[in-house]
């Protein structure tokens, strides 16, 4: 099963690179917090690849803490960005 | 002991929580004084590991001799101050939580002077760090917050370098127990991560205890805190950053030891470091008119002392180190009552704006010349003996410069202590009256008083510590 | 012996507090101890006499080196006689001279007189030099108390500092003599130096060991260049005076180098260099003690005369130099105290010591004018006196040695000076006219001049009567210095010898001086040369050249730039690593080369380029965006790895910092524009680069090394079997390494204190709030629920799969979080019901508590107790560390949600 | 029975419809070039139970194409960013067969 | 085989969500391809692993597949206002009724309420 | 593969500390939390990560077979969160600073700084 991971942790990375990409490079808030969002949903992706890997379910754990957390930290940023006209560049 | 200690932490209501504070550091004194006694009769080994699990594995505390002796100073220390904090933090500061700071604060020293074991220490550093900043942001004043933050930053720094060693030092050896990384490293000849470990806790360690060129964060972080939490901080904080350097450097990487190069090339970097300490700071002090900078340089300074013994890199060396870290840890502390006390009777920190002590508090007067003089190494109190102790251990050690430069420190710190006394107790205040100092205060600085005209008076029982210690540093791998 | 320093110091505690009842006599009473003593020690003379050396050892502190050994022979019992003797009458004196003062006041004259006087005893009866040092040094102490006792006046307290800074640096440069000597000869016995004088002569400390004693003699005697305290000690009380900077303390200094002629002696320099600082402190006191204007001040540069004789004859080799070195010593502590009891009974009668405006004294202070005069014609080596007396010794023992013209011919200048002053500062004040008439405000008493009066006798009856006196104290005295008994002829008249015609030429040349002493007193006044090459101004011209060079190493430091000191420190610890790589200068280990997994590389590169991105990024926002990615990169490389507890932990605390950091973004401006100059950032690139490389090479080679894992294996083995837990890392936390845990709990608890005590206050926020936006609001009741219950499955199975305590806490505390974020502060605190530090509180207590079962069984703290349920029986196994971590739940909750809390209000404000 | 079904039936649609967008978006995005046509709209609704506005904001969130902006003070309009937004009408009257319906259902 | 064929689609969404977020012109519409595409792409990626390890860990993967598809729209609604009020820059918006009503009716009462955050 | 995390470390860590260097408060926060997010990873470095499996012992089995070091991982997680606990201390007095000063210069630290003024009473202890 690792084969595949090994394959499929790639594209999982390019995604995770552009999502990054796109944090730094704003140019507003509003992107850097979506590609945040987005950033999540990669970390997740690779949770779960690595359960796969290892045959590990105890990866899906960290999965669902991901999602749990996550939320809150992008609604923080949205009150944060209501807050903060013109935040960014 | 320590849970005594943290408990304490619960009680915040003003009046409960100065009771609970000074129950607790009597108990820790009575713990200390039990811990010491089980020092020095069980001989050096008595590990407890806590979780019972076999030494070398869990996290132990052991009554080794220089900690536990550390530890019975620490908590007289910490005792005095809550006797003199009776009189000088009143309610407001009680429940913004001081009491639980200083008992959190006393906790990490003691951990720290205990452990055995270089990733607890850690912990216990960035505890210190914490109550310490805790400590120093009590009044939430503007200087405060600055000092504050340099604080931080630079406790920090300091972490991460420390860390950073641990690092190296676990990545190398696949443990954290003190005396197994003593036995695996001590004698070994230096591979670049051990020299870069050694390096990187010599520098975090160095940050910790305030040795130049490190040591700029600190005489205004002093000025910053409450008066009997600087006093705490100067008697515990920085010597916690020199005894972890000297279970380092004496202990791990056995420098003083028989045995082995673990890092004695790193000794003349100590050494110059050493000089550069005693010189510089005791010169700073003699320009500020701020009492609590001008003893925060000497707090600096006399940890220069005590690395130059280090630094020495022989037994003797090493006893000189440890004498005089006891004989500093009080007499700074009781340096920094002696300011509030100052502060207290004449409404200013600065010199110029006290003087007429020695009329108006002729008691205090008394009970402050002891520190001072044993501060500027006047004989028979205690810093006499901790700086001979040092030039002998340069000298035996082949360093003469070393203790040139220290007797020169000393010269320095005459100068700066005699300007003190005369501005703070000679002068005659015009124009304003000074006020009588609470007998709290008298007592706190008479507790640690009493104890540097002791050990002024009778020095062996304190060198023969040393010299255990030394001992016990020596052999920490061997045994 | 040790008996009698003992009844010395108690008395010195003790006795003084009878000023405290008594008036006029209490000097009388004080006087009593010294005489008591001087008896006392009288009592030993037979022994004194026989040459017999004394030391009674007593082991101190052994592994310093110090013991109580003390030793009494012929120099020490003349010091002892002399110490003890003036002593009394100095007390005697004191008590006349302070009557106006207030009784506390005379009551601590007293005892720091007396104790003084025991640590001048100390200091000649020690041999131990330990023992030495401790007293010499408690008399530069003393002496500093005593000249600044009139603390009110700045010139008495720049006086007593200035003596300290001079006299206890001496006693440093004693110490490393001591120090070195000890290093030399492993003994740290006085009296074993002079047997040693070869060896340390020899030792390459020699040369450091005599400049270190020479400068200490000097120092505490006043000897150029360290001349200019002695003059402005004066500023002390004249008893003190008379005590300390005349007849006593000043000549520890002799007492020192007599002590350590053998060595002095074994070098070619050492003579010479005693006697050219005694001929130039000769001269300069000479020309300064006729410029003096005042009474006391005469006298001062007198008496640092007198010392540069006493230098001198040491210096001069000889049996005769050591002779009229005793001689000159006891003639002048006699004479020259009795000259400062007068000078300080006219002080205390005319309010004034200016010699010029003296006069005609004589009928109102009769006493005190014989004393005056006696004691002057002692001093101008006047026969029958026994000043007469040391100075045809001194001659003698100049023309005996082996030495040339120059030391002659100033030996007889200085003479001649000391005549001249000697019949100024008794003609001027007692028997000339004065230009002005002098008030007298009080009549002499009794004890104003009767110790005065006492010494002037005694220099008379010793002279005339010596044998006594040169049996017991002179004669044994010099064989001590000398090392050999010396005959030793004490008598008014030799004969016709060069040495009388010597004297004549002195008391010549003194008459003269005494005639046209205006004159050249107006001259030498108005020399502004002599007022420029004052050391005192060079000495004060270094200390505030210190002053000002500590301001500039403070202000240099100290420039408040927080980056300076940052680059400062970080430049060490590079500078440091790199300094220690050198020294080991060992070659770097690579480790084995392992496959790349892409992949994994690319999420580690990720998180590089976060780092670099925050460092590059001018808005904070971005910064903290491109950290949070490399937290989320470091994360998802520990998760990749084999650490789910690490991500999971790692993911929950970039969230978190999230929701406190936008709270801190809130409240401050943005925009971080570049505050570095392109030079300064390209150098703390340089440094930070610098860094990055010494941290690598250290990690390349520590991986170099291999991964010995002998605590990890352990753990692995022994998790389940002895931790019960599935979870290893979750096990090392609550059980293995429980105590760092606990540390760490501790840690969040403070911070959660610190946090409260800075974010307290503020507790009336203005209105409760609707919700922020409708489906949230709505969802944050279930979705708290969800998450309160996501924590608890967290916390409780921590201890066999991923999570535990912190996690669980922490996930609690987004629960409120969310409540927060959707409702407001308000509500989530009211939801919480109890205060978050009260969670934090009773969390750190609980985990605590926790360890303490264990105790009960005889086990150390923390030892971890398991029930495990009977086979069959489906219930959980519950263990103390369940208790131990639902602590560490409630302080992580609590601390975070005090800054939740507390940062969420600071944001909106 | 009827909310089951109706309970059912939302989930399927929701589900089809997420599969749909999704492939909708992924087309736009992979497109050589983007050409998006950003719309605003106000969608009134009909249900009238906080929980039923709530779960319709949240559906048309979770598909690609459309999110949620706000909903109005008086909870009669639903304010929609469309990423196709060139026949909002259409848009509108899709959300209302797809969700609204099932959900007006639930509400009963 | 069919654990396989989730990941590799979920992987798929992820990546083409993440290359929309890149390539989207404004905020919104690149919130649009994140919070939405990834949803499908993570519950896929999840469902695949699900299947991979034979079921175990399901209870886990459903109730994170669960929690995103609750959390998200909220989280995107939130985003979305956010960024609109914010002012984000909107390229080629083609009809703006939210603009329209709200220069009629004041919506400050929202204002209002969020200053306790 | 480890040469590469000890460069990504040591990367980070020296990303940190420029912008430790730098001159605004906030800046220097978000460095020394990255600071100890690279020093987390050199410990990580540190232990023995040869295996990819997570240190949690199987269902049914005594002890563990081949897993990532159990020991370093327990020391981050504590470094971790003590991390965490000093970043938001941090940042909490990096908010009251401004509130006092209104500024987030590190040079502004010492308005305060200079031997203060003897005229200036400050407040006594109560
Ligand atoms: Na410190
Ligand atoms: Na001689």
């Amino acid at each position: 099963m690792s084969d595949i991971v090994d394959w499929l942790e790639l594209p999982l990375v390019a995604a995770l690179a552009l999502a990054g990409w796109r944090m730094v490079r704003g140019p507003s808030a509003a992107d850097r917090f979506v590609a945040f969002d987005m950033l999540t949903a990669v970390a997740v992706g690779f949770a779960a690849l690595t359960a796969v890997a290892t045959g590990r379910a105890a990866f899906l754990d960290v999965a669902l803490g991901l999602a749990l957390v996550n939320f809150v930290a992008t609604a923080a940023f949205a009150l944060f960005l209501e807050r903060n006209d013109g935040a960014g560049e | 002991m320590l849970g005594a200690g943290i408990a304490a932490l619960l009680r915040r209501r003003a009046g409960v929580a100065e009771a609970v504070s000074l129950t607790a550091h009597g108990i820790v004194l009575v713990g200390a004084l039990l811990l010491f006694g089980r020092a020095t009769q069980d001989g050096p080994l008595a590990v407890t590991v806590f979780g019972g699990w076999p030494a070398g594995i869990g996290v132990g505390f052991s009554a080794r001799l220089p900690g536990a002796a550390l530890v019975l100073v620490g908590a007289l220390i910490a005792f005095a101050g809550a006797v003199f904090g009776h009189a000088a933090i009143g309610p407001r500061r009680r429940r913004a939580g001081y009491d639980a700071l200083m008992l959190a604060l006393l906790a990490a020293v003691n951990g720290a002077f205990l452990t055995t074991d270089l990733f607890n220490l850690y912990v216990w550093f960035e505890l210190a760090l914490l109550a310490a900043l805790g400590l120093v942001t009590l009044d939430r004043r503007q200087t405060q917050i600055g000092g504050a933050i340099r604080y931080a930053a630079f406790g920090m720094l300091g972490a991460t370098a420390i860390l950073a060693g641990i690092a190296i030092l676990y990545g190398v050896a696949g443990t954290l127990d003190l005396a197994t990384l003593a036995r695996l490293l001590g004698g070994q000849a230096p591979s670049v991560a051990t020299a870069a470990a050694a390096a990187l806790l010599l520098g975090g360690l160095a940050l910790k205890s305030g040795l130049v060129p490190f040591h700029v964060w600190l005489p205004s972080s002093y000025a910053a805190a409450p008066l009997p939490a600087a006093a705490v901080f100067a008697g515990l904080l920085t010597k916690m950053g020199f005894y972890a350097l000297l279970v380092v450097f004496a202990g791990v990487f056995g420098v003083a030891g028989v045995s082995g190069p673990g890092a004695t090339f790193l000794t003349p970097a100590l050494r110059a470091i050493a000089a550069a300490t005693m010189l510089l700071c005791a010169l700073s002090a003699l320009a500020q008119t701020d009492m609590r900078r001008l003893i925060g340089y000497h707090v600096v300074a006399q940890v220069g002392y005590m690395a130059a013994g280090l630094s020495v890199a022989t037994p003797a060396g090493v006893e000189a180190a440890v004498f005089y870290m006891i004989h500093s840890m009080i007499v700074q502390a009781n340096l920094f009552f002696g300011l509030g006390a100052i502060h207290r009777a004449t409404g200013s920190w600065n010199l110029r704006g006290t003087g007429g002590m020695i009329r108006s508090n002729p008691l205090f007067a008394f009970l402050f010349a002891v520190p001072m003089l044993s501060l500027a190494g006047i004989p028979p109190l205690s810093g006499f003996w901790a700086k001979l102790l040092v030039v002998r251990g340069a000298f035996e050690g082949g360093q003469a410069w070393l203790a040139v430069a220290a007797l020169v420190a000393a010269l320095l710190t005459i100068v700066s202590v005699a300007g003190l006394w005369s501005e703070a107790c000679w002068k005659s205040l015009k124009g304003r009256r000074v006020r009588r100092v609470p007998w709290s205060m008298l007592a706190g600085m008479a507790i640690l008083s009493a104890a540097t005209l002791a050990i002024g008076l009778l020095p062996e029982r304190v060198a023969i510590v040393a010299k255990l210690s030394a001992a016990a540093l020596a052999r920490m791998g061997g045994a | 012996m040790f008996v009698l320093l003992l009844v010395a110091l108690l008395g010195s505690c003790i006795v003084p507090l009878s000023a405290r009842y008594v008036g006029k006599g209490a000097g009388f009473i004080v006087a009593l101890l010294p005489f008591g003593l001087a008896a006392a020690f009288v009592a030993y003379a037979p022994v004194v006499e026989r040459g017999w050396v004394r030391g009674e050892g007593v082991s101190w502190a052994p592994s310093l080196g110090l013991d109580l050994t003390l030793r009494l022979d012929g120099f020490s019992f003349l010091f002892c006689l002399l110490i003890t003797g003036i002593g009394g009458l100095v007390a005697i004196y004191a008590g006349g001279y302070l009557t106006d003062k207030p009784k506390a006041e005379r009551s601590r004259f007293f005892t720091l007189i007396l104790l003084f006087m025991t640590a001048m005893l100390g200091t000649v009866l020690a041999d131990n030099m330990l023992l030495l040092i401790v007293f010499w040094e408690a008399t530069s102490i003393l002496s500093f108390l005593l000249i600044g006792f009139d603390s009110r006046s700045a010139r008495s307290r720049r006086a007593a500092i200035m003596a300290l800074q001079v006299t206890a640096g001496g006693g440093l440069a004693l110490v490393a003599a001591a120090a070195m000597i000890a290093q030399v000869t492993g003994s740290w016995s006085l009296a074993a130096v002079a047997g040693n004088a070869p060896a340390i002569v020899a030792s390459p400390y020699g040369v450091a060991i005599i400049l270190c004693v020479m400068v200490a003699a000097f120092t505490k005697s006043a000897q150029f260049p360290f001349h200019f305290w002695l003059p402005n000690a004066m500023q002390a009380p004249t008893p003190a005076s008379a005590f300390l900077h005349s007849a006593t303390m000043v000549k520890l200094g002799i007492y020192l180098l007599a002590r350590f002629e053998p060595v002095i002696a074994a070098t070619w320099w050492g003579r010479t260099t005693l006697i050219t600082v005694a001929c130039i402190t000769m001269a300069v006191a000479s020309v300064q003690a006729l410029r003096a204007a005042s009474f006391k001040s005469a006298l001062a540069y007198s008496t640092m005369a007198s010392l540069g004789i006493l230098v001198l004859l040491v210096g001069l080799d000889g049996p005769a130099a050591t002779v009229a070195m005793i001689g000159f010593l006891l003639a002048h502590a006699i004479y020259k105290a009795a000259l400062f009891f007068c000078a300080g009974s006219v002080l205390h009668a005319t309010g004034t010591g200016t010699l010029r405006s003296l006069g005609g004294l004589a009928r109102k202070l009769p006493m005190t004018a014989i004393a005056c005069t006696g004691a002057s014609l002692s001093m101008a080596g006047i026969p029958p006196f026994l000043g007469f007396i040391s100075k045809e010794f001194l001659f003698e023992a100049q023309l005996e040695s082996s030495w040339e013209l120059i030391p002659l011919a100033v030996a007889v200048l200085v003479n001649a000076v000391m005549v001249g002053v000697a019949g100024v500062v008794t003609l001027r004040p007692f028997f000339l006219k004065p230009v002005r008439p002098v008030k007298v405000e009080h009549r002499e008493s009794v004890s104003l001049f009767m110790p005065p009066l006492l010494l002037a006798l005694a220099g008379l009856t010793i002279s005339l009567d010596p044998d006594w006196i040169t049996r017991v104290a002179i004669r044994p005295a010099v064989a001590a210095v000398y090392g050999r008994a010396v005959p030793v002829d004490v008598a008014v008249w030799h004969g016709w010898t060069p040495m009388l015609a010597l004297s004549l030429v002195v008391v010549t040349i003194g008459v003269a001086i005494i005639r046209w002493w205006a004159p050249i007193h107006v001259f030498l006044r108005d020399s502004y040369l002599i007022e420029e090459i004052g050391l005192e101004r060079l000495w004060e011209m270094t200390v505030r050249g210190l002053l000002r060079a500590s301001a500039a190493v403070t202000g240099w430091v100290e420039h408040g730039d927080l980056r300076r000191y940052v680059v400062t420190t970080a430049v060490a610890l590079v500078g440091l690593v790199l300094w220690s790589l050198g020294m080991a200068g060992a070659a770097i280990r690579w480790p084995v080369a392992e496959a790349i997994r892409p992949a994994e590389a690319l999420v580690a590169l990720i998180g590089v380029g976060g780092a670099v991105a925050a460092v590059r990024a001018r808005n904070l926002l971005t910064t903290m965006v491109a950290v949070g990615i490399t937290g989320f990169a470091v994360a998802i490389t520990f998760m990749v790895n084999g650490a789910p507890d690490l991500a999971i932990t790692q993911f929950t605390v970039e969230a978190l910092l999230v929701v406190l950091l936008t709270a801190l973004l809130l409240a401050v401006p943005l925009d971080a524009a570049r505050s570095r100059r392109p030079r300064q950032r390209a150098g703390d690139a340089a440094i930070a680069a610098g860094f990055a490389a010494v941290m690598f090479v250290a990690m390349v080679d520590m991986t170099g090394a291999g991964h010995p894992t002998p605590a990890a294996d352990w753990f692995g083995r022994m998790s389940y079997v002895a931790g019960k837990g599935l979870n290893v890392v979750n096990v090392i936390l609550v059980d293995f390494r429980g105590f760092d845990t606990l540390g760490e709990t501790t840690v969040i608890a403070v911070a959660a204190l610190l946090g409260a005590s800075l974010l307290r206050s503020r507790r009336t926020e203005p209105q409760p709030r609707q919700a922020v936006h409708y489906s949230f609001a709505a969802a944050s009741g279930p979705l708290f629920w969800l998450l309160i219950v996501a924590s608890v499955v967290i916390l409780w199975r921590g201890h066999d799969q991923p999570g535990g305590g912190f996690v669980g806490g922490l996930v609690a505390a987004l629960a409120f979080a969310v409540f927060a974020l959707a409702r407001g502060v308000r509500p989530a605190e009211d939801r919480l019901r109890v205060r978050p530090t009260t969670l934090v509180a009773t969390g750190l207590l609980l985990a605590i508590v926790s360890g303490l079962p264990g105790m009960i069984g005889g086990g150390p703290f923390l030892s971890q107790l398991w029930w495990e349920p009977p086979a069959g029986v489906p219930l959980p196994k519950l263990g103390t560390t369940i208790a131990f971590d639902l602590g560490v739940f409630l302080v992580v909750l609590g601390a975070v949600l005090t800054f939740l809390f507390g940062l969420r209000r600071e944001g909106a404000r | 029975m009827r909310k089951v079904f109706a309970l059912i039936a939302l989930l399927v649609s929701f589900v089809v419809d997420l599969l749909l967008s999704s492939f909708a978006v992924a087309r736009i995005v992979l497109a050589p070039r983007i050409r998006t046509h950003p719309a605003i709209v106000a969608m009134p609704v009909r249900v009238t139970q906080p929980w039923a506005i709530a779960l319709l904001a949240c559906f048309t969130s979770l598909t690609p194409g459309s999110t949620c902006l706000q909903v109005s003070e008086d909870r009669r309009t639903l304010y929609l960013h469309l990423l196709d937004g060139r026949d909002p009408e259409a848009s509108i009257a899709k959300f209302r067969r797809v969700y609204e319906r099932h959900l007006l259902e639930l509400e009963r | 085989m069919i654990a396989k064929l989730l990941m590799a689609l979920g992987v798929l969404f992820l990546l083409i969500a993440a290359i929309g977020v890149i390539r989207l012109p404004d905020a919104l519409q690149r919130m649009h391809s994140a919070t939405k595409a990834g949803t499908l792409g993570t519950a896929l990626t999840v469902a695949g692993a699900v299947v991979a390890l034979r079921g175990e860990g399901a209870g886990t993967g459903a109730l994170a597949v669960l929690f995103l598809l609750v959390t998200l729209p909220i989280g995107a609604q939130l985003l979305g206002r956010a960024a609109y009020r914010s002012g984000t820059t909107l390229k080629g918006i083609e009809h703006d009724a939210l603009a329209d009503d709200r220069a009629g009716s004041d919506t400050s009462s929202v204002d209002r309420a969020d200053r306790d955050i | 593969m480890t040469i590469l995390y000890a460069f990504c470390a040591a990367a980070i860590m020296g990303a940190a500390l420029y912008m430790v260097l730098s001159r605004n408060l906030v800046r220097i926060l978000l460095g020394l939390a990255l600071l100890s997010t690279g020093v987390n990873v050199m410990l990580f470095v540190a232990g023995d990560f040869s295996s990819r499996q997570p240190p949690l012992i199987r269902a049914g089995e005594k002890a563990l077979g081949e897993a990532a070091d159990p020991l370093a991982q327990a020391l981050i997680l504590t470094a971790i969160v003590i991390g965490f606990a000093l970043t938001v201390v941090l940042a909490t007095i990096v908010v009251t600073g401004w509130r006092s000063s209104g500024s987030l210069d590190a040079r502004d630290l010492d308005a305060a700084e200079q031997p203060d003024d003897p005229e200036i009473r400050e407040p006594h202890a109560d």
